[in-house]
């Protein structure tokens, strides 16, 4: 069910350039359920910034009722809540959306993880969930640059993981579609997360087989009544069919809907 | 304490979503009771099924926000067949949005929705532009909105309020002459028209370049408005524009409004509506009124007793 | 880099700040040295001394402001020989900004003030009531506004800019009747119509009941008129409402304002107008421009390079 | 001179119900002079609230470059400032305005100041300066009620210190003006900050014996630019004179301004 719910910081630190890593505290984990699904954040008790702020979940513990989510502290919104001291509040409606199902792949099949940017996050969760099924992961992480670089450890101890990043700086040099080529990667199902234009490229290639593509929209409600986060679906691409990202997405099937 | 009737509406508070700003109801059932509410002003229904606009199709600005979603409905059969249905669970009564882009838009879907049964007033989404004079929105011409009103009239069962838009330079013009023309009653205000364009990009951040600029921003104008036109009109109003306290609610009765709908703010705090009824009562007793219509035009009504008065 | 050439004006820079947000600059004179400022636009003159409304004068919005200041100025007379002398020590072109009651008010004000050495144009403030019209402001309605410009260009001895109101259906329509009536230029926005009410007393919270709403919050509104009118016009604007960085100066640009006023902002910051000229050079040079003109109308220009292309 | 500086602060408490007692520290400290100006302050980074507060200054020690405000939580901004803590910062604008003159008071005359609810701080420094400056000095402070009454321990050591409040609930039941009458008090020259309808009756009784009255008003600047803060003058009471209470007072000589 959705909550809200003012969660108590009980870590916050800065883990790459511009990136901060956040762990809340609270009674709505207990809600959370598919890895993938995402809170939506106000970061001031006034009205600058006055919308929410969707972030994907990126980690839960319900032993311990925290999640975490890592962002990218870029424009007025995320800057505010990097700000934020361990004690502080934030004010968290969640869990929303669907995440990425589990059932299309099974114990012993290999699962391709391929992350983009700040799209890396939300996978962390599904792999761990995944490795718990049986499932062998393999990762492929993209970034733009060295010292943007995150979270490489972790997924490196859940699976085989290739980072890629634009310029080189780090690991290979490329974009994680042609590094899914040159490593030539073998998988049963695909999930992925990151930039429109690679998940367009990623579901051009690899749309035939399962692959589950999580999609980013500018939103106003984030529960499913403002229409603000529509898409067209695939089966009437310019009709008036479409898709919620925030309530019938953020995860769809390739094929599903218009990227 | 706080029920208020208006034509064709008897509302058990005078507090309501804003069209556009809750959809049909159902995500929000499913975090609060809606029985709870005065009113539901449902999502603006057209001829036919609408996609909307291209994304995105809001943008955040100072204190407001920016929305182009473009009337996206599933057409009015749907609306009365699906929607309309759904909602009859719930003990509340619903005003219906109307939109289109010429008058037999609006007069088709006013006729039709105005049949169900848990529909006890229209809306009318004056704001639309109307394809027979280029584009021009119907709200900004008080001859064209007065036209359209009267022919709505004619074929509504039920009480039509018109919804009036901000973007006009005489708004107690455009309001008497849409009582002129036979509305019931008058919703104010939609959204003033803004922009806002991307530093990198130096392009419009909003897909339809243009959207409703909305949220606590406006609010000052939309009181201006209500207080304006509750002075020289006789017919009711229900206000709107930048809601997010039990103090603007109040702050819009005072300006003469007798009932108020809450919009963005439900995106800030979905529990807004049930969170700012709750609290009106004792906020009104604090300020020693014994029931919220005392509140309504006492900025400028002369008889009216002192807030802090208490018997 | 920043020297912008419009009609009668040579600015070192686009910045300046907004009539009634700066005096006639001898406060802020004391704080920085004003020789930085592109230009001045200096408080409303009128023909006469005027105290101005009762107080309170101001109250604070969401982001905004409102005022209702009233035009409190010494006069004419007093404006040329005692303000606009002592502004003579300053390399800076001023803009005289001029305010009325009638025709007459602004002929006689605008003759006199544009014969001054270092006015080098007028800026009308046509948001003023118009006592021969029952107090409906001249720049509501396009035929007024259109003869007030022609009056006031017969008798200017420098470039004449008219202030667009915000408070119209149709900008564009107010705008090309102005051009065409012989403006030199526009500037806009003035202020948008607003009031507040005091929840303990129910009254306005502004002696004069309604005011102006100034600040970030109207910069959306004021960004879609300055695209819908620049791409309507061929006279230059000086656009404002609402900015408080340099990024915003820049989004006004964009919208195709060819330099920018800072009203609200000098309260919040009485050193933001020094401040933004400081910072622009780099911020130019970040989003890939080797000069300040490049930025004008880019947000509706076809041919414009791509703010990230740099050479 | 006026500057604007991000001051810190060293010490900030509660003092009595909703009232708050903020001491900063920064070198816009050396340019305040008479007692009786203010500083205006920029409680928030963001558009909300917009405007800065005006708050006069209550105490100045220039040796450790700290001055002290007490000020009344009760609107958006003064709340917001409230939550403030030690070594955070506060945007300051000032010194602003013209304090009470010192000069119309000789050492061994007596002065009598009198404060009512938040006009009480800036008395504070004055009463200090003039003691210094060989003043007998005399109090009459009026509050509402018992939980608002403060800095009575700080103005008894300075000298006869009377507490009025409205409902009797601590010291003289009454208002300041007529415990001045009923204690008979005697003085060559009177300072007072509070309420305006509490300035009327002052000056109305006292008004032909040397009076400093300091006033409020709504500000937009706080400079003097923006003319928001304006009275008449009352030589020309209904005219086009005026005096900004930002620029030209707060403080005014009684008869020199229309109340
Ligand atoms: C389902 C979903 C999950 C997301 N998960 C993450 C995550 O785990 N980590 C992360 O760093 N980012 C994530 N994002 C993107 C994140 O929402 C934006 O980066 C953030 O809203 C920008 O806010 P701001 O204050 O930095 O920017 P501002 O420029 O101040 O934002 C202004 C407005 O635009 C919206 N906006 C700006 N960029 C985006 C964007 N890319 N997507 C959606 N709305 C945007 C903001 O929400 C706000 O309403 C996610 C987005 C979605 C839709
Ligand atoms: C010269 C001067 C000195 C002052 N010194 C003190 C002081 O030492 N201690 C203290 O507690 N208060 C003082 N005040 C009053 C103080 O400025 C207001 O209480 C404060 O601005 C209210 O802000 P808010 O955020 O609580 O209220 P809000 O209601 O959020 O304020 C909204 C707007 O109204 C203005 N405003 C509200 N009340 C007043 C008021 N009474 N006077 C002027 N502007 C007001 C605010 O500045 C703001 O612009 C002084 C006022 C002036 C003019
Ligand atoms: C996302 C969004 C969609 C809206 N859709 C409609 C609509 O379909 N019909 C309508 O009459 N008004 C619509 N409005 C306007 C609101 O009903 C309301 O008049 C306006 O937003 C001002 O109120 P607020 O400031 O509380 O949001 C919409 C507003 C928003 C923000
Ligand atoms: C206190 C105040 C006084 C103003 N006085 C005038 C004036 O005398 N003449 C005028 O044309 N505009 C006047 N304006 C309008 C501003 O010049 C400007 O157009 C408007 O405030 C929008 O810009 P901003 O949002 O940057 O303040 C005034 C605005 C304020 C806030
Ligand atoms: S964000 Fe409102 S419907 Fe998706
Ligand atoms: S506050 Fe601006 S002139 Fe006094």
């Amino acid at each position: 069910m959705i909550k809200q719910e003012l969660m108590v910081i009980t870590k916050h630190e800065k883990i790459a350039e511009h990136i901060f890593q956040l762990t809340l505290q609270g009674e709505l984990v207990a809600e959370m359920g598919n890895p993938g699904q995402f809170v939506h954040l106000k970061v001031s008790d006034g009205s600058t910034p006055l919308l929410r702020r969707p972030i994907s979940i990126s980690e839960i513990n319900k032993d311990t009722n925290e999640f975490t989510m890592i962002y990218r502290a870029e424009g007025a919104g995320t800057q505010l809540l990097s700000k934020k001291k361990q004690e502080d509040v934030v004010d968290v409606l969640g869990p929303l959306g669907n995440g990425f199902p589990l059932g299309d792949v099974k114990s012993g099949q290999v699962a391709l993880l391929v992350g983009g940017g700040i799209g890396v996050p939300p996978l962390l969760e599904l792999s761990k969930q995944l490795v718990a099924k049986g499932v062998k992961v393999q990762h492929v992480l993209g970034f733009q640059t060295s010292s943007a670089v995150f979270l490489e450890k972790e997924f490196s101890k859940l699976g085989k993981t290739i980072v890629t990043t634009d310029d080189g700086s780090y690991g290979y040099k490329g974009f994680v579609t042609t590094a899914i080529e040159d490593y030539q990667l073998q998988f049963d199902c695909m999930y992925t997360c990151g930039p429109t234009p690679m998940l367009r490229v990623l579901e051009k290639l690899h749309g035939h087989n399962p692959l589950f593509l999580s999609l980013e929209e500018r939103m106003g409600c984030g529960i499913g009544a403002c229409f603000a986060c529509v898409c067209h679906t695939a089966d009437d691409p310019t009709g008036a069919s479409y898709k919620k990202v925030c309530s019938d997405g953020p995860v769809f099937k390739a094929g599903e809907v218009v990227l | 304490m706080l029920n208020i009737q208006l034509p064709g509406l008897s509302l058990k508070n005078p507090i309501m979503p804003a069209s556009g700003c809750f959809g049909f109801g159902r995500e929000y059932s499913q975090l609060f009771d809606l029985n709870q509410l005065g009113s539901i002003m449902i999502k603006a229904s057209t001829q036919e099924a609408r996609f909307g606009n291209p994304t995105p199709r809001v943008a955040e600005t100072e204190s407001g926000m920016l929305n182009a979603i473009g009337l996206q409905n599933p057409g009015v059969e749907k609306v009365v067949s699906e929607e309309l249905v759904w909602l009859e669970q719930f003990d509340v009564p619903i005003i219906a949005n109307v939109a289109g882009s010429q008058v037999e838009d609006y007069v088709y879907v006013a006729e039709k929705i105005s049949q169900s049964k848990n529909v006890k007033a229209l809306e009318l989404n004056i704001s639309c532009p109307n394809v027979k004079t280029g584009g021009i929105a119907f709200g900004t011409i008080p001859e064209v909105a007065a036209q359209l009103t009267k022919a709505v009239k004619e074929v509504s069962a039920v009480p039509v309020y018109v919804k009036l838009s901000p973007n006009v330079a005489n708004i107690v013009e455009m309001a008497k002459a849409i009582e002129h023309a036979g509305a019931d009653g008058l919703t104010m205000i939609n959204t003033l028209i803004g922009m806002r364009l991307d530093i990198k990009t130096g392009k419009p951040v909003i897909a339809n370049k243009t959207g409703g600029l909305s949220g606590p921003a406006i609010k000052p104008v939309a009181i201006r408005m209500v207080y304006e036109v509750s002075q020289a009109v006789s017919i009711p109003i229900i206000g709107m524009g930048g809601i997010q306290t039990v103090d603007d609610v109040i702050e819009f009765l005072y300006a003469g409004a007798s009932a108020v709908a809450v919009g963005t703010a439900n995106f800030v705090n979905p529990f807004v509506c049930p969170e700012i009824i709750a609290e009106l009562p004792n906020r009104l007793k604090e300020l020693g009124f014994e029931h919220v219509s005392e509140c309504v035009g006492r900025s400028w009504k002369q008889d009216a007793k002192t807030a802090n008065y208490s018997s």
